[in-house]
């Protein structure tokens, strides 16, 4: 029991640890989405908020508060302090049941997230909350709950444009499910494929598979499927359909203000956090330091952290895979600042008659390359099923 | 009106992607964004303005401390949207700028009317009024927006030109006293 | 040569042993004419001097006899003689001479005159400076009121004229007639627009006056005595009589010489009369009658035929002919006859700047070109004479002269501009030499010397 | 006069042939056919000075030979002018047949730009602090004769400022160009020579002789006649900017010489009287006494608000408590000479609804034989001609003083004027109920049961009879006071609380049809239609009346005054 009551606890401080990395990645996504944005347009970005009492040490200070660092901190406490409305017309218990569901799968989907390694003994382990088997699953069911904060939000508004917004999303986010999930198909045949030895859909078990080479490289147009489809389930821009504020005022939370408001808001930067980092474990191989082509000699380079102590190799995977996902946090502002809205239609167009098909297709491709790679190469090998 | 004829040659296989397109779309923000930035800090940083700026109309003192507003209204009546207001007196002899004879008893510019168009400038017989480089004008009510005498001078500071008319014609005045013209 | 002098006006002038009392006047034959005159009937008196051609010899040169035409007999109202005695045009002097020593003369013929346009009160005006010429006028006057040649009942003809010396006030303008008169009024001096203010019709008082001159007031006694036709035929046609010509300024005799009109040039009075320049200089310019006449220049020549003889003549300025028909050709007049000589020495700037402080002090203020344009030309000429000349002050001033003459009430504002309008063109060179050099720094004309 | 008006004689201006009367001047000839000749020493009232030289412009006769008196024909049989060598004034000529002028010629333009030039270059640049900047003859006359441009660079004459020639006159000999109108006023209008010129040529400085100053009571007329801005009013002085003034016609309420004025007003404020011309009445004058009558608008004592037993009311509580006190017993009113002709009329139909003997004041007081007349009211006429008087009335209300001591009258209606000033003790008054309209407060208001506050003449408009029997129309200047009704207005209402029917109020128009109709002497008059300078009524009806007024300027009494036997009274 006692073991059991010290993992318990363990894991629930691991779990506070992991929802406050995830929340503050998100806001600080916030600002790091300010600051892009400001770069881009030539200009400055937040760099007023001071801290009282750090900001007044020397050098150090200032120079925080030229980052903006405690921007998204007043943010924070502003939308806490600011008056929570409730408009008279809405449907009360689901306009405040939406942005709880938005965030609510975002920060679930964590929990099967490996974020880094560690050796027990010579077996490498996942840093992990619940290494599940079917992780990859479980992400793509729980992540495509969130549209339902929108629809709920959107429909409990009560007011025309909120409600344009949640149909659209609904549409929108349907549509690239599926693109989505055949995208990653390719992924888990590979993963599971006789030359990777594991076997199972743990997310752990993709990382370890992508040591020769980040899948990235192998499955370009997957990833890209998958990297498009991410986009638009995250309502990101190109696609953001849900909000559009030149059509919509606000789409799907124009009728929401303060703390609620500020949910959706982090809800949306928390699910590019997490999606970054699905992406990362999909297809650029996790915390994998380098491809090792599956040269023997050379797999210090995939993986340097197994050959260092626990206590530097375990967190420096961790930030080698916090690096990777914050590099494809970046690109999606960049491509925010970059490509212009879709029109509804050219949604529609790409979501169904490009990106449905291509996903079809690698899928069909990839199980026949896989399958013929296996017959020549085959190898008599059961696949191990780590626990 | 000659036709030109737009070039509508169908789209090869790279353009249908429109990747090309949206790599160098990419390539152009993270351009912009490396690029040195030149944003001003306004509160503490602020521009130049140009000597020709059309801000707040102030009254000027000549290098003297002199009020060079004569009170000639030519402002009141030229201004279009009627922002300014003179109540005209004249100076006591004991002043030291009695040779002036007259100067304004109040003078005051509504802010919340005026247009900034620079005409009181122009017409000024007495170049006493400057649309100066000041463009911000706040405050809590309309009251202290209507600017007086005072607020007026004080804003406008002294026009350090050489044009001493008014002190010209005192010596002239003084030296007549003193000695007689034939 | 010598100059034939033909002293009729100055016949008792410098004299020796003659006195200006009545009874040295009397023992040359004076008073006689009037004792002749008052005998006759006006009417023909006023016709003997119109025969004469006598033109006045204030300055304008109106023929006298057309002047006391125009005199309103009909209006019912007392007619005043005034002689003007207010001899203040610089450079003239004849009327002085007269006054001083030759008073009766005057007295004589004012009292003729006046018996001719039937005055009954007579005024000599006299310049405010000439206190004892006042004091020896009110001397004769009380000699001649004694013997009866003056006041009431003259010489037993029933006809009575009183005469009274008015002082001046020391002023210019009031050398003008209708100045005179609103001056005699006791009032301030200033000249009467004409129309309507003729003193032939409303003049003193608003009745009718004749304000003559010293001098022609004289000539009258002159011409009672000759027969106005006789007198016509002394002098030239167009300019009957003798001319006293008062010279002054750079020769080496300066004085008056009384010539018969047109007996001599200019030249010959100078040369020989006056004894030409001073040593080692040369004539430069001559202003011929009174300083508001125009400037004549060494070196300038005129060319014509004469209206008179009706030959062509070519002259230079010694050569002009001293009446006022011939100096009219030349585009300036004889005038009051006193000519001012200048020298090489002379800097003309300085000159034309002295006479316009002149003109500048004397503007009685009334008629805004002279008021204003006399006191510009003075400060513009007085900086030019300062070193602080512009160049484009010089046709500045030529235009300002402009714009005052013929513009104004009286003759002053012609009498300001003439001199510039004449000086300006004719010494152009010299005055843009001046501003040129002093605009360097060079000291100009070492020679001339500062005026004003 | 009359036959130079009546002879038209035929000049030339500028090649167009117009038709102007023999002898006019050529200024005002000019002018009336539409041609400027600018001019500053000119005025029509003065004799001609000409010695500004702004007027000057090419003159020319048809030419006739001497000889024979023939005219001198040109190459196509047309007669040949001759022009005159020189300009000349065209102040200092008159009319005359066939006279020719060139007033737009080069050398009228250049005469023009050289004396404009020469005024100019000794006049300070004051017009910023000039007050006659705006009306400034030489502002205008600068910009539409001038060359725009100096060529002065001297120093300017230095002369004296501000120099107090009066009570009410400043002077700035700076600015003067020396024109002489206002000697030639104080010598010729005024009578009363106490300006002239000390110095000489362009030093010359107006002042006064020593030992006076220029406070007669027509000094100010030297400051409109001051072309430039070199005499200004010590009262006017730095008030305002005449370009912000609006001017409106109005008569002068100060005596029954009816002077016509032009009351200048900005934004409802008054800054100043100057008189109107009216050749038939004050030529161009006005007595300085009557330019300060504007302060009455603002005075401390004017009535603002309607009051009912000394407490504030509305106008139609004040008006009903009006017929309640007027149904008490016998009333009587007491008109008054500064009520206009309507509102007299007004009065007259009231006192016809509600009988009673109407009473006047006759205000007499010094004259001085010029615009200022001893009758102190304005249109004393107009209540003889619309029959609220029979005759003259005296200068006490004795009748009313009687009739109140034996307890005839139990309410007055009073208009403007003071009854204890009139004779009638303040005791005896509290035994009547007295309804007081009137604009400003006196002993008598103190008493009255209903004051109802009146407009002042700047702030209503109407017509006054003047001395001569002149109907003259004055216009409202400024608004008055608010909730303030003209007293024909008031009137009305009264009339139609007693009668128990509809209030309409009337207007002036509306008043002249009634009173064409009702009133001889007003027959065919229409409110409108009355000249500006004013209409002269039939007064034989009242040629016996001993009128007070003596002779003044353009008046002539028709009977003796009545002077000496009213003040025995």
């Amino acid at each position: 029991m006692d073991s059991l009551l010290l993992d318990i606890v363990i894991k629930v401080i691991f779990a506070l640890l992991f929802v406050a990395v995830i929340m503050s990645l998100a806001a600080y996504s916030v600002l790091g989405e300010r600051k892009v944005a400001s770069w881009i347009q030539g200009r400055v970005g937040p760099n007023r908020t001071a801290l009282p009492g750090i900001s007044a040490i020397p050098v150090l200070g200032p120079q925080l508060v030229k980052l903006g660092i405690w921007q998204p901190l007043a943010d924070g406490v502003k939308f806490l302090f600011k008056e929570d409305p409730l408009p008279g017309h809405v449907n009360k218990l689901y306009y405040c049941l939406a942005p709880c569901i938005a965030l609510v799968p975002a920060l679930t989907t964590m929990v099967v997230l490996p974020v880094g390694q560690y050796m027990d003994g010579d077996v490498v382990k996942p840093i992990i909350l619940a290494n599940v088997d079917i992780g990859i699953l479980f992400i793509l069911a729980f992540g495509s709950l969130g549209v339902y904060g929108i629809v709920i939000g959107g429909w409990a508004a009560n007011s025309k444009y909120p409600y344009f917004g949640g149909i659209r999303s609904s549409a929108q986010m349907i549509s690239y499910e599926l693109a989505m999930g055949m995208s990653i198909l390719p992924v888990l045949i590979w993963a599971n494929g006789p030359n990777s030895g594991l076997a199972g859909l743990s997310l752990f078990n993709i990382v370890e598979s992508q040591q020769g080479m980040w899948l990235g490289v192998w499955m370009p147009i997957p990833a890209f499927i998958f990297l498009v489809s991410l986009y638009a389930e995250t309502n990101r821009l190109p696609f953001d359909m849900p909000e559009s504020e030149t059509e919509l005022v606000g789409g799907f939370h124009t009728e929401y203000g303060s703390f609620k408001f500020g949910l959706f808001f982090v809800g949306e930067y928390a699910h590019m956090v997490i999606g970054s980092a699905v992406f990362t474990i999909l297809f650029l191989g996790g915390w994998n330091f380098l491809p090792d082509f599956g040269i023997e000699s050379l797999h210090w380079l995939s993986d340097p952290w197994a050959l260092m102590p626990n206590w530097l190799g375990g967190p420096l995977s961790v930030i080698y895979f916090i690096g990777k996902t914050l590099f494809f946090v970046f690109l999606f502002m960049w491509v925010r600042w970059t490509l212009p809205r879709f029109r509804y239609d050219q949604v529609m167009t790409l979501g169904w008659k490009y990106l449905v098909p291509g996903a079809l297709i690698c899928v069909v491709a990839y199980a026949i390359i896989i399958g013929l790679w296996d017959i020549a190469f085959a190898i008599d090998q059961t696949p191990a099923i780590v626990e | 009106m000659a036709v030109k004829v737009v070039d509508r040659s169908p789209l090869n296989f790279w353009e249908k992607t429109y990747m090309p397109q949206v790599l160098g779309g990419l390539k152009i923000t993270l351009d912009n964004m490396l690029r040195p930035k030149v944003t001003l800090q306004y509160p503490e940083e602020r521009p130049t303005i140009p000597d020709n700026y059309r801000g707040v109309p102030t009254l000027v003192r000549d290098p003297n401390g002199r009020e060079k507003c004569v009170s000639c209204q030519l402002c009141e009546f030229v201004c279009p949207p009627k922002a300014i207001r003179i109540t005209p007196g004249d100076i006591d002899d004991s002043d030291e700028n009695a040779h002036v004879e007259k100067r304004p008893k109040d003078f005051e510019i509504n802010m919340l009317r005026c247009i900034y168009c620079g005409m009181c400038q122009e017409v000024c017989p007495e170049e006493a009024i400057f649309l100066q480089d000041i463009y911000s004008v706040s405050g809590y009510s309309r009251e202290e927006l209507v600017y007086h005498k005072a607020k007026l001078y004080e804003l406008g500071g002294t026009l350090p030109d050489q044009h001493y008319k008014w002190d010209r014609k005192k010596e002239a005045e003084e030296k007549v006293a003193a000695g007689g013209h034939h | 040569m010598a100059i034939t002098q033909r002293r009729m006006i100055y016949k008792h002038v410098d004299e020796e042993g003659y006195s200006n009392d009545i009874e040295c006047y009397i023992k040359n034959g004076g008073y006689e004419i009037l004792k002749k005159a008052v005998q006759a009937k006006p009417e023909d008196l006023r016709q003997e001097v119109l025969d004469s051609g006598l033109r006045g010899r204030g300055g304008a040169g109106f023929p006298t006899g057309m002047k006391w035409k125009f005199l309103d007999f009909k209006s019912g109202k007392p007619i005043y003689l005034v002689c003007n005695a207010d001899e203040s045009e610089p450079g003239t002097y004849k009327d002085r001479q007269l006054i001083y020593q030759d008073p009766h003369q005057l007295i004589e013929g004012m009292m003729i005159s006046a018996f001719a346009i039937g005055a009954k009160q007579a005024f000599i005006y006299i310049r405010g400076e000439f206190i004892n010429g006042a004091r020896i006028l009110e001397k004769a006057i009380e000699e001649a009121r004694a013997k009866n040649f003056l006041g009431d009942d003259i010489l037993g003809s029933g006809y009575s004229c009183d005469l009274v010396v008015h002082r001046g006030g020391g002023a210019y303008i009031c050398g003008e007639e209708t100045g005179l008169i609103e001056s005699l009024e006791g009032k301030r001096g200033y000249p009467r627009i004409k129309p309507p203010y003729f003193p032939a019709a409303l003049g003193l008082y608003m009745c009718p006056t004749i304000v003559n001159n010293v001098e022609t007031l004289c000539w009258v006694r002159h011409i009672i005595e000759l027969g106005g036709k006789k007198f016509a035929e002394i002098g030239v046609k167009g300019d009957s009589g003798t001319h006293i010509i008062g010279v002054s300024g750079l020769v080496q005799k300066p004085g008056y010489f009384e010539i018969e009109a047109g007996a001599h040039t200019l030249g010959e009075i100078l040369y020989d009369g006056c004894g030409g320049p001073l040593p080692g200089r040369k004539f430069k310019a001559v202003i011929p009658g009174g300083l508001s006449m125009k400037i004549l220049k060494w070196g300038e020549r005129w060319k014509g035929k004469h209206p008179n003889s009706g030959e062509d003549y070519d002259w230079g300025v010694e050569d002009i002919p001293l009446d006022s028909v011939s100096m009219g050709l030349c585009g300036t007049a004889l005038s009051t006859g006193g000519a001012m000589i200048m020298d090489d020495s002379t800097d003309m700037l300085e000159a034309m700047a002295n006479i316009n402080a002149f003109y500048a002090h004397e503007s009685c203020g009334q008629c805004t070109p002279c008021r204003e344009g006399s006191l510009w030309m003075h400060k513009l000429s007085k900086r030019m004479t300062d070193g602080k000349a512009r160049e484009e002050d010089v046709p500045l001033l030529l235009d300002i002269a402009d714009q005052i003459a013929g513009r104004t009430i009286c003759a002053h504002g012609e009498a300001a501009a003439w001199p510039v309008q004449s000086a300006v063109p004719k010494f152009k060179d010299e005055y843009l030499d001046k501003i040129k050099k002093q605009a360097n720094g060079e000291r100009y004309n070492a020679a001339g010397f500062p005026l004003i | 006069m009359a036959d130079s008006e009546t002879n038209l004689v035929t000049i030339n201006i500028d090649g167009n042939e117009h038709s102007v009367p023999n002898g006019m001047n050529l200024v005002d000839a000019c002018e009336s056919v539409g041609v400027e000749i600018p001019h500053y020493c000119y005025h029509p009232k003065l004799s001609v000075a000409g010695n500004c030289r702004m007027c000057l412009v090419e003159m020319g006769m048809p030419m006739r030979d001497r000889a024979t008196g023939e005219p001198v024909l040109d190459d196509d049989g047309v007669q040949k002018i001759g022009w005159m060598p020189k300009p000349a004034i065209a102040c200092a000529s008159k009319t005359m047949p066939g006279l020719h002028l060139k007033t737009k010629s080069d050398l009228t333009k250049e005469c023009r730009e050289g004396v404009m030039e020469f005024l100019l270059v000794n006049h300070p640049l004051d017009c910023p602090i000039c007050d006659q900047a705006g009306e400034c003859r030489l502002q205008e006359f600068a910009t539409d004769y001038g060359r725009g441009f100096s060529r002065y660079v001297e120093e300017k004459n230095v002369k004296p400022k501000r120099t107090k020639l009066g009570p009410r006159v400043t002077l700035d000999d700076e600015r003067c160009i020396l024109c002489s109108r206002c000697v030639r006023f104080c010598d010729e209008i005024d009578e009363n020579p106490v300006l002239g010129f000390t110095e000489r040529g362009s030093y010359n400085t107006l002042t006064c002789f020593p030992g006076t100053q220029l406070d007669s009571n027509y000094s100010l007329n030297t400051v409109d006649l001051c072309p430039v801005g070199a005499l200004t009013s010590t009262d006017f002085r730095f008030k305002m900017r005449v370009w912000f003034l609006k001017p409106t016609p109005s008569i002068c309420t100060e005596s029954s010489a009816g002077v016509n004025t032009e009351v200048w007003s900005r934004e409802g404020v008054i800054y100043r009287i100057t008189p109107r011309r009216n050749d038939l009445v004050n030529d161009t004058w006005m007595a300085d006494t009557g330019r300060a009558l504007y302060h009455q608008v603002e005075a401390e004592n004017r009535m603002k608000s309607f009051r009912v037993d000394g407490n504030r009311a509305s106008i139609g509580e004040a008006t009903q408590r009006v017929r309640e006190l007027m149904s008490v017993g016998p009333v009587a009113y007491v008109g008054s000479g500064q009520m206009s002709v309507e509102e007299q009329w007004m009065l007259r139909k009231l006192a016809e609804v509600e009988p009673g003997a109407v009473h006047f004041v006759y205000h007499q007081g010094e004259g001085d034989d010029r615009l200022i007349s001893k009758d102190k009211t304005p249109n004393l006429r107009g209540g003889l001609l619309t029959g609220l008087l029979k005759t003259l009335p005296e200068t006490h209300l004795h009748a009313l003083r009687d009739q109140l001591e034996k307890g005839e009258v139990k309410t007055i209606v009073c208009f403007g004027e003071d009854l204890v000033k009139a004779g009638i003790g303040p005791d005896l008054l509290k035994k009547a109920n007295i309804i007081y309209l009137g604009s400003h407060r006196n002993d008598t208001t103190d008493i009255a049961r209903v004051l109802i506050p009146t407009l002042t003449v700047f702030e209503r408009s109407g017509s006054f009879v003047n001395q001569q029997f002149r109907l003259q129309k004055f216009a409202q200047c400024v608004p008055g006071p608010a909730g303030l009704l003209p007293t024909t207005a008031l009137l009305a209402r009264i009339i139609s609380e007693i009668k128990g029917d509809a209030y309409t109020a009337p207007s002036n128009p509306m008043l002249w049809r009634e009173m064409g109709l009702a009133i001889e002497q007003f027959a065919g008059v229409e409110f409108a239609k009355i000249p500006a300078t004013g209409l002269e009524l039939d007064s034989s009806a009242f040629a016996q009346l001993p009128f007070v007024e003596e002779k003044g300027w353009h008046y002539e009494p028709a009977a003796e005054p009545a002077g000496a036997e009213s003040s025995a009274h």
